[in-house]
């Protein structure tokens, strides 16, 4: 069911870099403050240009492909790649799949860390000063823009790798 | 050729010419493993050279069978004479000539190679005369001993695959139930009811079902099976072909204990012949049902006989148990249903098959049907393989048939069911030997050994030798089993050895008991019966072991002091002689003694010495 | 849809799939069954014996090893039994005595008060691995099957083939991040990582210079049919962001 | 630990030992943590007489329990040291995102002391702490410093370092953090300077922990309300940041033009927030956890072109107004170039301005500058930027601030400075309040000590007359102390537009597990505010030095919405006093030392 | 797999690491596998075994019969411990779990062929015995 899908749309001209998100995050999955262990991390540029970085839970995941014990699942209905940890063994190679760099791995609770929207309800998204992380249903405006976002991203990547 | 239907196997029996073609004289040699180490392989080599030497034509006037074990190896070589129905023991090829002028030429028998019955002291000419045999009831071993166990014709001359023929007449629904109401119970120990078993993987879909037979006879002290493999296979492979037709399994596997290689020979030979009749293969007996057996060598590890590690084994991989929660029967070899048997049940089943649920039903007792094969061994007179009824007393097995205990020492124990059993008392020789109250008694059925100790043998020494059994053989999966038994053998030994700490037995016990508790598979929890049951019925040995440092058996080196009772010593030299330390001296027929300073409590006297001279005494002879 | 069946676990009720472990479904409860060798994303084995439980099941009362102790029927569970308490003291006496110095095991004696045995059944006192096979499997499930078991009984080890170096390790680590007991030593000094005794060289991301992952690492990702670049994943994040600048 | 991390990490140049010490919960409960118990820590181990720019002094990086936590704006840290401009205790603030990394890296507070022998940085990365060659640094400003250092310790640390001017000694360099952020005040850049400290790099991966995660969401919730729902911090400061105030004061009369002569600019207008925002801003930007964002990513033109962070509207009044610039592409570019050289604007502009008016009085002129320093001329004061930073020329003079200036020639009273510190932009005879703040604020001439110009301009928390002093010694003590907590917690100062003390007492209570009520959080910014009366005391200062440049008392405001008023600081004085527990001569009486657990710093 | 392993051990008296390497190369099977299982069987030597092979029995018959005596009788005439080669590569001792020849104890198996009730003072004899063989 499209409908039902949310998705997190960053909107980086409106963010001011405050890193909140991180601060957000990290502390409903870390129970602390702590931007090293946010599934978002805020990159912070010249001339105030900020870009909130986070998992785009693609359609078709490298990491869901890399990983042998099904411990990341691409959820069919929410859409959200999904992790149970406790069927990560931490061989680490959705880490090194990931093309955009958005798993990271903790060594000290063995989990992958990346984004889980939250369950439904992204705290990134709810302590953004300035709305410029924002969880909108994937209608078909969203849609579009998120897939011309993609098909950019598919083209700088393929610059990238030249 | 092949035979196509079931008239075609019996005009084939009828066709076969008699045992021997027919010839006035038949020797049968024994085989079995233990007569060919006496070397009854010469003595065959000899009845032939000593027939062409009388100008005997083999085949014709003379014929001479190796067979399968007669199951009373201690006295082989074993030489048995038809028509006349002489029974020989410790024959060697010297002694052919002698059997040629007496026995064959002229029927009379060579008296000193009568067996000689110790208590009535009379020489016993043939088989039926001997108590040993007298008090058996052989279904399993009957016709070991008596056929060539590589000559398929001996065993279809024998009513051999009658019982498949019948089988394959019956639905397999048909055939389970009358196992099931045979009451049989599975003879490799555990006595789970066979029949159930195979309706279990019968209601079972699956595209590839398997029939094992379990010939990894790993109990030390215990060769039933082997005897049965060597000198019986055919039977075997019939049961397992019966088996197959019943659950509807098309593959099956004979897994051979390594040591064992003239069983796969003898097997391996049989299955051949199989074959090449088509009683295994496709389209058995034109039944349409196709099956066929091959053989897997075991690799010498003791865990193998526990089933899942069996079937681990056969998959190629090493021998280790998995948790059962889910049955062999649902997911077994390679995932698949698979009926896993002891040989001895298989060989069962023909004859049960032929002669009716009924008929085997009424051998034995109630839930016990059926006989069972014991091979009796250690400190006994006759040691060797007995058939009995399920429900003879262990009295009757160990005395009537087994002759008494060596040397005519005291009965101390009967230690049953190999390592994973336990060691009975005196006070226990009237149980009756079946799966239920030998369970009941503290010990268990196993596969059948029975191990005879006397009073020179020290229990607690028994249970670390079971227990370093165990650690060398247990597979390291789980940890009780790996660790216990390490930390038991830790204990043992310091008991054995006079260096255990104050609470040691109570901590064995409760080590033991752990085991027992949490092990994995059937035989970690089991390996720590041997020490469970000697300390149940031996408690005040463990006792002194620890608190006085005294072993009363005279076993354990330093923790007893040996002296000669002037009252009973004969003289004889006996003691002096076997001791290595030369601390016995003495004049012939005059009281030895014994110089303490010099001996080294190795025991070699206590066994050495037939009047019961020797006294175990406490404190340390070099005290 | 799967066949629920409902049992009982400590008094409570649970409804769960045919089939289910009493592990998963104690789990479901807020239950926690102590294990070492169970890991979630291996196959059970079974081997710690530490998550005993009492099982009874048509009028039989057993214990059992919840990891692997399917639900097929009505059933009631009891984790908390003096029986099931004892079952797991024991057990976690014999581990200490293999391993007197893994953390774990100390912290899982102090729970259950056991009193370790004394020295004479310490075989190494520096030895950590409790032999549950988790790397075994974890590699296995990677494909690798770089590691298996060697020997039996007592002397039963863990290494790699033939106790050499092992030939298909992607020295990736993860027999050391599903050891419950850090018995396995990974070394990691500037561009080498050392692991079972074999030396790997890492890539160096090429875009901020630290190494980052084996080569082959990589080349099993690559097998997943899955791009990779030397780009660690840091920097991959930060050139991604880059481009999401430039866009 | 929750909150604060519970160690301090004490680096000394002089030996290269670094210490990890365990934090002082005590004086943690009574003092919070940045200005407060840095503050603390300072004067239970430093002689307030000693050099500023001596071995003998201490620089302090100090955190707040709420610095790096989500607590409302609290990305803030002070740096704590004797002022070399004028012998105070500064704390000087900063925001930015270096204050949560050293709290990441684990520490509340750095303490260098000593001086290193040869030009060093310090690279502290979590729990490792190396002390390493700067040679290659020295002399380089601060974003070349930034990025080099960033490429060889981690791309994700966080640098704080001084450019030329630290290093040159100039009396008003700052230490300026992520390129931008600057800790400005009495010449702190300097104290780094003269201990030959380049830089200090962190890189923290830890976390801050918090006692109670529900009531600190609660509390936070309820700020971040406040703040939203607040004209000046979700309208204002977003919108064209601090540089709102321009016209504000302007239109109030008091907006300080050419050196303090005017205090109303009629060209304010071309450099006001309004005009920045239209002309040449890039990007609003916010500090680690900000939820105002008035930061300013901004863009000069023309020859003035350039680029960066800034400026505030206390840099655009002493760039524009004061030195009677109204290009604010120069404005801009002066501003730039300070971050960039690691200087303070307010005093590197007011002494401009000074230089200015000693100009056009005729006390110097460019034989001696070397340059046309009329007013108005924004190509001399960029080039004198410069120029003071590497103390090339008259910037050499410059380079001592307005004060050592003028009255090197005879003319302090031109310097508008209090305390020897260059006064910011809100005319104290239009604004009354902030007069008083001036002139007691205890590192001179300041405004962010008590920032009266929310209620006497703002009307915040309510609306008091700028014109009137009734109330203003009153309402300014409550600012005084208010601020001293707040920045002791790592609080950003523009919160208190819209949340007051009770929320921070909140927040940190819930942060810290220790629990504070508004009262409690109100006596600490009052012990801290002792506190530093006491070492300014100590180290020369007495009440008459609480005063204001005699223009300010004598000369009535020339024209202007404020014309003809002048300061009535001698009235408010006492009051002042009074309401402070000071003895007439502004000495904190022993009661209220007692009162508040200082008695032991009794002068 | 057990049964090439077995094949090869009797052929080659031990299982190389290279055989064991094409065993799993043939197999295709890991060989931490083949490992396991060449490392888990009695039967399997990893190290060349001696020429002759003794395996003295210590089945619970025999080792009730004194099996432990002629163990000892053996490893001092031969000079080597259970599970060791001679120097000449002549003799290797082992001991085995029951050979089922239980009523023959003390039961000891040369290359195969099995001496029962054997003594002490036999031992000598059998060693003398198959190095005579071993000459012819």
């Amino acid at each position: 069911m499209d409908n039902a899908r949310k998705l997190l749309m960053i909107a980086p001209e409106k963010c001011i870099s405050c890193g909140t998100c991180e601060l957000a995050c990290s502390l409903a999955h870390e129970g602390e403050f702590r931007p090293s262990k946010s599934r978002i991390t805020v990159y912070r540029f010249e001339m105030g240009v900020t870009i909130p970085m986070t998992c785009f839970q693609c359609d078709s995941p490298a990491c869901v492909a890399a990983c042998r014990t099904s411990a990341l699942v691409k959820n069919t209905e929410s859409g959200v790649v999904t992790i149970n940890s406790e069927k990560c063994i931490g061989c680490r190679m959705c880490e090194m799949a990931c093309p955009f760099g958005n798993i990271a791995y903790n060594a000290v609770t063995k989990t992958p860390m990346k984004c889980d929207l939250c369950g439904g309800d992204p705290e990134c998204a709810k302590y953004c000063p300035t709305h410029a992380i924002e969880y909108v249903p994937a209608d078909a405006a969203v849609s579009k823009k998120k897939y011309e976002f993609s098909a950019k991203m598919a083209a700088a990547i393929g610059e990238g790798n030249k | 050729m092949k035979l196509n239907n079931p008239r075609a196997l019996e005009e084939y029996r009828v066709s076969l010419p008699p045992k021997g073609g027919g010839a006035p004289v038949r020797v049968r040699v024994c085989a079995g493993t233990g007569c060919i180490a006496s070397g009854s392989q010469a003595v065959y080599d000899a009845f032939v050279r000593e027939a062409e030497n009388h100008g005997m034509t083999i085949g014709v006037d003379f014929a001479a069978d190796t067979t399968g074990c007669h199951g009373f190896c201690e006295n082989g070589p074993i030489v048995q004479i038809d028509p006349a129905n002489i029974f020989y023991q410790h024959v060697t090829p010297d002694d052919v000539p002698e059997i040629f002028e007496k026995t064959i030429r002229e029927g009379e028998s060579v008296e000193r190679l009568l067996y000689r019955d110790a208590a009535t002291k009379k020489r016993c000419k043939s088989e039926g005369e001997i108590p040993f045999y007298t008090h058996q009831q052989r279904i399993v071993l009957q016709r070991t001993g008596h056929i060539d166990p590589t000559d398929i014709n001996d065993y279809i001359r024998e009513d051999g695959y009658s019982g498949l023929v019948k089988a394959l007449s019956f639905s397999p629904k048909e055939v389970v139930d009358e196992v099931i109401k045979s009451g049989l119970r599975g003879r490799g120990g555990g006595g789970f009811p066979t029949g159930t078993k195979w309706e279990s993987a019968r209601i079972v879909e699956s595209e590839k079902k398997y029939v094992v037979a379990n010939g990894d006879e790993g109990d030390p002290g215990a060769f039933m099976n082997r005897s049965l493999m060597e000198g019986d296979p055919h039977s075997i492979i019939e049961g397992m072909i019966i088996g197959a037709w019943a659950v509807g399994a098309g593959n099956g596997y004979i897994y051979v204990r390594d040591e064992y290689p003239l069983a796969v020979s003898n097997l391996r030979r049989a299955i051949v012949e199989a074959q090449r009749l088509g009683l295994l293969g496709t389209d058995i007996l034109g039944s349409g049902f196709d099956f066929d057996i091959e053989i897997t060598r075991g690799g010498g590890a003791f865990v193998c006989g526990e089933s899942t590690a069996l079937m681990a084994s056969i998959e190629g991989m090493a021998g280790v148990p998995r948790v059962k929660y889910i049955r062999s029967t649902e997911k077994g070899l390679w995932d698949a249903p698979a009926v896993l048997n002891n040989v001895e049940t298989w060989s069962d089943i023909p004859r049960i098959i032929l002669n009716g649920a009924a008929w085997y039903a009424g051998i034995g007792t109630e839930n016990n049907s059926g006989t069972k094969v014991f091979s009796l061994v250690g400190k006994i007179k006759n040691s060797g393989l007995v058939e009995v009824p399920l429900g003879t007393p262990l009295r009757k097995i160990i005395f009537d048939i087994g002759g008494g205990v060596m040397n005519n020492r005291e009965f101390k124990a009967v230690q049953s069911g190999g390592p994973s059993g336990g060691c009975l008392p005196a006070s226990k020789l009237d149980t009756p030997v079946d799966f239920d109250h030998l369970k009941e008694a503290g010990a268990m059925m196993g596969s059948g050994g029975l191990i005879i100790m006397d009073d020179h043998t020290c229990m607690v020494n028994v249970a670390q030798y079971f227990i370093d059994f165990l650690v060398g053989e247990c597979c390291g999966k789980c940890t009780p089993c790996r660790e216990g038994l390490h930390a038991m053998q830790v204990l043992l030994h310091g008991l054995t050895s006079g260096t255990a700490r104050p609470g040691d037995v109570a901590l064995l016990r409760e080590i033991a008991e752990s085991v027992r508790d949490t092990s994995l598979c059937g035989l970690g929890q089991t390996s720590a019966n041997p020490v469970l049951s000697t300390m149940k019925f031996f408690p005040e040995e463990y006792e002194e072991h620890e608190k006085e440092g005294f072993c009363r058996a005279g076993v354990c080196s330093g923790l007893y002091a040996v002296s000669i009772d002037p009252e009973t010593c004969t003289g004889c030299g006996m003691c002096a002689r076997v001791c290595p330390a030369n601390a016995i001296s003495g004049e012939k027929k005059q009281v030895h003694v014994v110089d303490h300073a010099l001996c080294i409590t190795c025991g070699s006297c206590v066994d050495a010495c037939r009047f019961n001279a020797i006294l175990i005494e406490r404190g340390n002879s070099n005290d | 849809m799967t066949e629920l069946i409902e049992i009982t676990i400590d008094g409570r009720k649970v409804a769960v799939e045919k089939g289910t472990k009493i592990l998963s479904a104690a789990k479901e409860l807020g239950i926690e069954i102590p294990t070492l060798c169970h890991h979630e994303a291996l196959p059970p084995d079974g081997n710690c014996r530490l998550c005993q439980v009492e099982v009874v099941e048509r009028g039989k009362r057993k214990l059992a090893v919840s990891c692997m102790y399917p639900v097929r029927g009505p059933m009631e569970v009891f984790t908390n039994t003096e029986r099931v308490m004892d079952a797991r003291r024991s057990v976690i006496r014999l581990h200490l005595n293999r391993c007197p110095q893994a953390t774990i095991l100390q912290d899982l004696a102090r729970e259950y008060g056991v009193e370790p045995l004394d020295e004479r059944f310490v075989a190494e006192h520096d030895d950590l691995c409790i032999r549950c096979g988790r790397c075994v499997r974890a590699c296995a499930a990677l494909g690798n099957n770089c590691l298996g078991f060697a020997g039996r009984g007592w002397d039963r080890t863990i290494i790699p083939p033939f106790d050499e170096p092992p030939v298909g390790c992607l020295g990736c680590a993860a027999c050391a991040e599903v050891c419950p007991t850090g018995a396995i030593k990974v070394r990691e000094e500037g561009n080498i990582r050392e692991i079972w005794g074999r030396e790997f060289r890492l890539v160096r991301c090429t875009s901020c210079g630290e190494y980052f992952a084996t080569k082959e690492q990589l080349e099993k990702v690559d097998s997943c049919g899955v791009e990779v670049s030397e780009i660690c994943p840091h920097c991959r994040k930060r050139d991604e962001a880059k481009r999401m600048k430039i866009s | 630990m929750n909150g604060w991390t519970g160690t301090v990490l004490r680096i000394n140049l002089t030996e290269g030992t670094v210490q990890k010490e365990p934090l002082r919960t005590d004086d943690a409960n009574e003092y919070i943590g940045g200005r407060g118990l840095g503050s603390k820590y300072f004067m239970d181990e430093v002689d307030p007489k000693i050099d500023a720019l001596g071995p003998g002094n201490k620089l302090i990086y100090a955190t707040g329990p709420l610095t790096g936590t989500m607590g409302v704006s609290t990305g803030r840290h002070d740096i704590i040291a004797k002022g070399p401009l004028n012998d105070t205790l500064a704390a000087s603030n900063s925001g930015g995102y270096f204050g949560p990394e050293i709290k990441y890296a684990g520490y509340d507070m750095i303490i260098f002391e000593g001086k290193s022998e040869k030009p060093v940085y310090v690279f502290i990365n979590n729990g490792s702490v190396e002390i390493r060659d700067a040679s290659h640094l020295w002399g380089k400003n601060v974003p070349d410093t930034t990025d080099i250092l960033l490429t060889e310790t981690d791309a994700d640390a966080k640098v704080s370092c001084i450019g030329p001017a630290g290093e040159n000694l100039v009396l008003f360099a700052a230490i300026i953090n992520d390129k931008h952020r600057a800790a400005g005040r009495t010449g702190i850049g300097a104290v780094m300077g003269s201990k030959n400290l380049k830089a200090l790099v962190v890189r923290g991966t830890g976390g801050v922990k918090i006692a109670d995660k529900a009531g600190f969401l609660k509390a936070i919730q309820d700020g971040r309300a406040k703040i939203f729902a607040n004209p000046v911090t979700s309208g204002g400061l977003p919108a064209f940041g601090t540089n709102v105030l321009v016209n504000i004061i302007n239109e109030v009369g008091g907006l300080p033009t050419h050196n303090w002569q005017e205090s109303y600019d009629p060209d304010a207008e071309k450099i006001s927030g309004e005009t920045q925002a239209k002309e040449n801003l890039s990007h609003g930007k916010g500090c680690a956890g900000c939820v105002i964002g008035c930061g300013r990513v901004e863009k000069a033109h023309g020859k003035f072109a350039s680029s960066g962070e800034g400026p505030e509207y206390e840099t655009t009044w002493a760039f524009g107004s004061d030195c009677g610039v109204s290009d604010v592409n120069a404005v801009l570019k002066a501003n730039f170039l300070c971050n960039e050289l690691g200087l303070d604007t307010i005093t590197m502009g007011s002494t401009i301005a000074c230089a200015m008016e000693l100009n056009q009085r005729g006390f110097i002129d460019s034989t001696i500058t070397g340059t046309d320093l009329r007013f108005g001329n924004a190509d001399a004061m960029v080039e004198m930027v410069e120029a003071t930073a590497y103390r090339k020329g008259f910037g050499n003079n410059l380079a001592e601030g307005s004060y050592r200036l003028a009255d090197s020639y005879g003319h302090a009273e031109l310097s508008m400075t209090v305390k020897k510190q260059e006064m910011p932009a809100y005319d104290p005879r239009a604004i009354q309040g902030i007069g008083l703040e001036y002139a007691t604020s205890n590192r001179g001439g300041c405004h962010v000590r008590g920032y009266t110009i929310s209620p006497e301009v703002l009307g915040l928390p309510m609306k008091m007359d700028p014109a009137t002093t009734e109330g203003k010694p009153q309402i300014l003590k409550v600012f005084q102390d208010l601020t001293a907590a707040l920045s002791a917690s790592g609080t950003c100062l523009f919160t208190s537009f819209a949340i007051g003390g009770d929320d921070i007492a909140a927040e940190l209570t819930a942060a810290t597990g220790v629990t504070y009520t508004a009262d409690d959080f109100m006596k600490i910014g009052e012990r801290i505010y002792n506190l530093e009366r006491l070492f300014i005391m100590k180290a020369g200062y007495t009440k008459v030095d609480d005063t204001l440049p005699p223009r300010l008392l004598n000369d009535p405001i020339h024209a202007g919405p404020s014309k003809g008023t002048v300061s009535h600081l001698t009235e408010m004085m006492p009051v002042y006093y009074e309401e402070r527990g000071w003895d007439e001569d502004g000495i904190p009486t022993m009661e209220k030392l007692e009162e508040l657990g200082l008695s032991a710093y009794a002068l | 797999m057990l049964a090439i392993l077995q094949d090869i051990q009797e052929k080659e008296h031990y299982i190389s690491v290279d055989v064991m390497r094409s065993v799993a190369c043939y197999l295709d099977v890991p060989e931490s596998r083949v490992y396991s299982v060449a490392t888990f069987y009695k039967a399997l030597s990893l190290v060349p075994l001696g020429k002759n092979v003794i395996k003295m029995c210590n089945g619970t018959a025999c080792h009730i019969r004194g099996s432990p005596e002629v163990m000892k009788a053996f490893e001092k005439e031969l000079g080597i411990k259970n599970g060791e080669t001679t120097e000449d590569g002549m003799f290797t001792l082992q001991t085995v779990n029951c050979l089922g020849a239980c009523a023959l104890a003390p039961v000891v198996t040369v290359n195969g062929r099995v001496f029962g009730k054997v003594r002490v003072k036999d031992v000598p004899c059998i060693i003398q015995e198959v190095r005579e063989d071993e000459t012819e």
